[in-house]
């Protein structure tokens, strides 16, 4: 550990931001079949990372050298959480940490969502896209200009409300038994469009439901920030191996998203 | 266990340590045998990380003569000890190096190898007359990439095509000019003699080496152009026997180490293999500041070669 | 972490299994499709470690028309997630493989793939002229061993050498014939096309890639042949890369896919990309019984692709 | 663990070798800078294992795939000792191994000593070449025929005698300051070749001395055994990566050896 902190304090020291380096898990929860909370203890991610951000994980395994890429859920004090599903061996290997156990990171990287402007955030979030906007709740509860209202789709298991009550002003949310996250928009809409605060979608999850998202921001006028997902090299900028279709080209979702607005991705 | 986990950096010195070991590329010197390779390294992305001017060289992104937009979809997918990309030279035409990276990595210093891109011979010409005149201290030119599906790799699996490419180029700068050079080939020796006689100051090797994943969940390739460049640890040993060949077919010509170089000790196999200078590609992807430490590690290895760090500094190779 | 250690073995049914999925390869049944690469198998080795018939096919090591004794000092390196080396096709001849390793390999029921070794044309021939009246059950003519001075690899990379070659195995058995090939060439759908013209049945691929190791110690090579063949992990996304560029150029040519296989998984890519069947090679240095894995993790995952498993039981392929 | 001993059991009761498996650390001490011994658990290379017979190591780290193959030093009940230096990362990975920790391995593999004729077995040994001779000297002491002698040369520090002390009638050691073990068989060269039982030599360790040893013998006539080493890449005889040339031609280190006789090598 003190090594790890020593890399990132020679960086600072000089100006500069941290690289990879050692980080201490403090936590590892499962919080539904498949889906692990694991939280870290990192002063300078802590203090630096904003809703949408996200940080590069490290495999121990020197045959997995690529970075798994998660986004920040919440941050409290020096810890940093994040919630991931197992999707392959890299995960398989990061869900079966333990406190106290060594990981490498770096971050926090990426843009975050645009919070600045007063406004009731609409959280839309589905599987797991959830983490970006819990912690955008928690970011929001602490600004005080404007409200938060989580809407969250699950495939079965509501596994995130717990911490997305913590801070969302409301929550909703829905499973494939009943519908999904425009399923609770529609039942929504009037309370959304009628409130004293204007009404900003912030969304991720799958594609195809950011794309309903989208599309059923567009026909009402609710301006939408949506967070992408893609397969990355690196995770800040540097391989050009993370680009998505925008308006303006083919743009990395690492270092010019992963938040992108409709209007940017040009999705109707 | 993890060679790229700065967990193992021997100390916390990067930013400020004096190089005691330069070493001379095709008459061009280089403050330690340690560059970038290029695809690898954006200067506005690595700029956070560290001082990037304090490198042997920095070989910036293939640039080509107008816009390029690369390939759609998924670019990357993972293989044991390597990535395979398939970019497919995405980038922001040679304009925009001129006026934007370029300027700003001679600002701060750095010594710019200047990676040229193209689909056709015009492609390259139009590039390096851009560059003839530009501030770049080398130019590399790229015929070894192969995740385009016309010029690139082409190029450099033709010696006819090539020494066509390269004597044209040649006539129209002095600036340094290294080949990079494929090892998709049956005999890279072969390509390596027909740009050294027309007229390359020095040759750089490998690119990537193609490869491909299978997601087993969709039964489909996990890159949507389907084959991609293999690069990180695992092409190491193959990286090493290629520049051992160039150095055995081609005693004199400087020569830059590429492939699966992701420590100190790593580049020295290189230097023993007959390499001038190395380039760190992958490892940066794991770690921004693999080069810096790849650059610090060998300063001490050598500290301990004295007669290989002397011939390094007077341009010359173990081989 | 360690795909190779055997506490992955998802149970310990590897010596009575009943396998749910054969294949066809060029007409040959395999009880399933899974074989030993050649070179990475002795019968007088692997037998005190499992029935060795159990599997879809063991490949014998090449052999020649006399003994060879193979490279002096030593023969092999380590690289990142690979294996290096350079036997030199040491082998106990035709004479011997026929009154020893095949007859018991026979007895005990195993289906044989006999691989042939020559430094020339002639050679081949005296081998083939030979096995032609053997039990083996197929041949695998391998023109594509880097670690030989003659013959080997250099007939594997001129289409031409390889057509006369094959042309004339062919005229000499009608024994099903596999035809070996190499990766270290430009583009393997030229030798794949030739050999497939020439009359091959079948081809299998890959065989190593040229690499080596420096001993930083001494700075020398750390094989005494100085290169030697990268195989193992490592190569996995290689040898995925060139099945696939042959299963594209020729669809119906039965294909065994090799190269960096040591998982039931991983078995799976290559069926993904068009292979009939596989061999397991350097992952059997590192647990004898990792061919036999292979194939038991393999059975499971073709159960739950009824449309894949039904094709390979057809002599058909994914693609 | 249990996994691991499913795996021998499995093999084993089919009548087959037991392949690769996973087994428990019982002990790893420090014997001198950079040399450890360090004891596994497995009941069936205890039961099994001859000296001169060696056991594949792996290490955790998948990007080093080849076998570290180790001479058995000792066998105590299930527990098997081993004792090498840290010559490169494999074995820096091994050395970092503690009780408790997991380990991979495969044995006993390759041909032991022959010890079954009544000798005086001179175990000569310079540096890590003592392992075998440590062993030798333990079942020759559980043989009862035979006595043995052990002549042990050390760069500086007799970090083995104390083992070797355990069994053998006699030992003698010697380190650089001093001379090697040349030196000490012509010292005792009277009371070799005067005793009751007729003198045969064990040998281990770096070629140049074991080739003067094999020299040294064959002056006076004496039988000479030599375990020698390769680099290997299977260790049970299947890839022939592991040769050595002998008056038979080029033979497999670890199939038809380890074990040679100065004759098969043709060394005079
Ligand atoms: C900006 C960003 C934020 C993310 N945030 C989260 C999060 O908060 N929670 C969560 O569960 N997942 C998140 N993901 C997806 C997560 O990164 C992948 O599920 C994970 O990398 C898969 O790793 P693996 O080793 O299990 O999969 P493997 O398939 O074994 O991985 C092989 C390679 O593919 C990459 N890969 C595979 N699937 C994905 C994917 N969906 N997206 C990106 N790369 C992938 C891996 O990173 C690795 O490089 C995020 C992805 C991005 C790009
Ligand atoms: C039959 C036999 C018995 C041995 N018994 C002992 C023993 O009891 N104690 C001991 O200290 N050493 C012994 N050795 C040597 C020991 O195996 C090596 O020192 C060890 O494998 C080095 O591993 P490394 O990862 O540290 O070195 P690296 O150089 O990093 O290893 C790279 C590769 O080279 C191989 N290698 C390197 N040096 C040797 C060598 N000298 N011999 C064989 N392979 C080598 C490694 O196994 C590995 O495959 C024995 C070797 C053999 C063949
Ligand atoms: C993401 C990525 C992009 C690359 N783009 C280029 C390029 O534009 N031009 C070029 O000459 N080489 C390119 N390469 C090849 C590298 O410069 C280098 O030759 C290769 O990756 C081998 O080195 P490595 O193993 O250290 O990565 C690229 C490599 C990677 C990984
Ligand atoms: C030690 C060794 C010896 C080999 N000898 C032969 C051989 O005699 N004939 C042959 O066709 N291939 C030979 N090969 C190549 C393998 O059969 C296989 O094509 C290659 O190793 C790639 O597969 P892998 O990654 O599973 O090892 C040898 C490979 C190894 C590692
Ligand atoms: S992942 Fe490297 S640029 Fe985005
Ligand atoms: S190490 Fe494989 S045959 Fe000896």
């Amino acid at each position: 550990m003190a090594h790890g902190r020593a890399v990132v304090d020679a960086a600072v020291g000089h100006g500069f931001f941290p690289p990879r380096h050692t980080v201490e898990v403090a936590d590892v929860i499962e919080l539904d079949a498949g889906v692990t909370r694991i939280t870290i203890r990192d002063p300078y991610i802590a203090s630096h990372g904003r809703p949408a951000q996200f940080v590069d994980f490290f495999t121990q395994d020197p045959t997995r050298l690529m970075p798994r890429p998660f986004g920040i859920s919440e941050i409290q004090d020096d810890l940093v959480s994040f919630i991931f599903a197992v999707v392959g061996d890299g995960t398989r290997e990061l869900a079966g940490l333990a406190p106290g156990d060594a990981v490498d990171v770096m971050g926090p990287l990426g843009h975050a969502f645009d919070t600045g402007a007063p406004a009731n955030y609409v959280l839309v979030a589905g599987g797991l896209g959830v983490p970006p906007l819990i912690h955008a709740a928690q970011h929001i509860a602490g600004d005080g200009n404007s409200e938060s209202t989580a809407v969250f789709g699950y495939r079965r298991n509501h596994f995130a409300d717990e911490y997305v009550d913590r801070y969302a002003d409301r929550t909703y949310s829905i499973d494939e038994s009943e519908g999904n996250v425009i399923t609770l928009l529609d039942r929504m809409e009037d309370e959304l469009t009628g409130g004293d605060l204007p009404p900003v979608i912030l969304s991720c999850g799958p594609l195809p439901m950011m794309k309903a998202v989208a599309s059923w921001a567009a026909e009402r006028g609710i301006p939408c920030q949506l967070s992408l997902e893609q397969r990355m090299g690196c995770g800040y900028g540097t391989c050009v191996l993370c680009t998505t279709d925008t308006v303006d080209g083919r743009l990395k979702v690492c270092a010019d998203g992963p938040v992108f607005t409709r209007e940017q991705l040009g999705w109707e | 266990m993890n060679d790229n986990a700065t967990n193992t950096v021997p100390g916390t010195d990067l930013y400020d340590h004096e190089w005691k070991h330069p070493t001379l590329v095709a008459g061009v010197p280089w403050k330690n045998p340690v560059g970038t390779a290029s695809g690898t390294f954006q200067y506005a992305a690595v700029r956070w990380f560290y001082d990037v001017s304090r490198l042997g060289a920095v070989t910036t992104k293939g640039v080509s003569p107008v816009p390029w937009e690369g390939n759609p979809g998924v670019r990357t997918a993972e293989g044991p000890a390597s990535n395979i990309n398939a970019v497919g030279l995405q980038n922001p035409g040679v304009d925009h190096y001129l006026v934007d990276d370029l300027p700003k990595l001679k600002e701060i210093g750095a010594n710019v190898v200047a990676n040229v891109a193209g689909h056709s011979d015009d492609d390259y010409a139009e590039v390096v007359a851009k560059l003839a005149d530009s501030p770049a201290d080398m130019l590399e030119i790229n015929v070894s990439c192969p995740n385009v599906s016309a010029g690139g790799m082409s190029v450099g699996t033709d010696p006819v095509a090539l020494s066509r490419l390269i004597t044209r180029l040649r006539g129209m700068t002095d600036k340094p000019m290294i080949v990079k050079l494929t090892p998709n080939v049956t005999d890279i020796t072969v390509p390596a003699r027909a740009a050294a006689e027309a007229g390359a100051d020095a040759l750089s090797l490998i690119n990537t080496i193609v490869g491909m994943r299978i997601d087993t969940r969709t039964g489909r390739p996990v890159i949507d152009h389907v084959t991609g460049g293999v690069s990180g640890p695992a092409v190491l040993p193959i990286g090493l026997a290629r520049v051992w060949q160039v150095r055995t077919a081609l005693p004199d010509i400087p020569i830059i180490g590429i492939g699966g170089i992701d420590s100190g000790e790593k580049a020295l196999e290189y230097l023993y293999a007959g390499a001038n200078a190395v380039e760190v590609g992958a490892a940066a992807l794991f770690d921004p500041i693999a080069p810096l430490r790849v650059a610090r590690e060998l300063d001490d290895l050598l500290d301990e070669r004295p007669e290989l760090a002397a011939r390094l500094a007077a341009g010359e190779t173990w081989r």
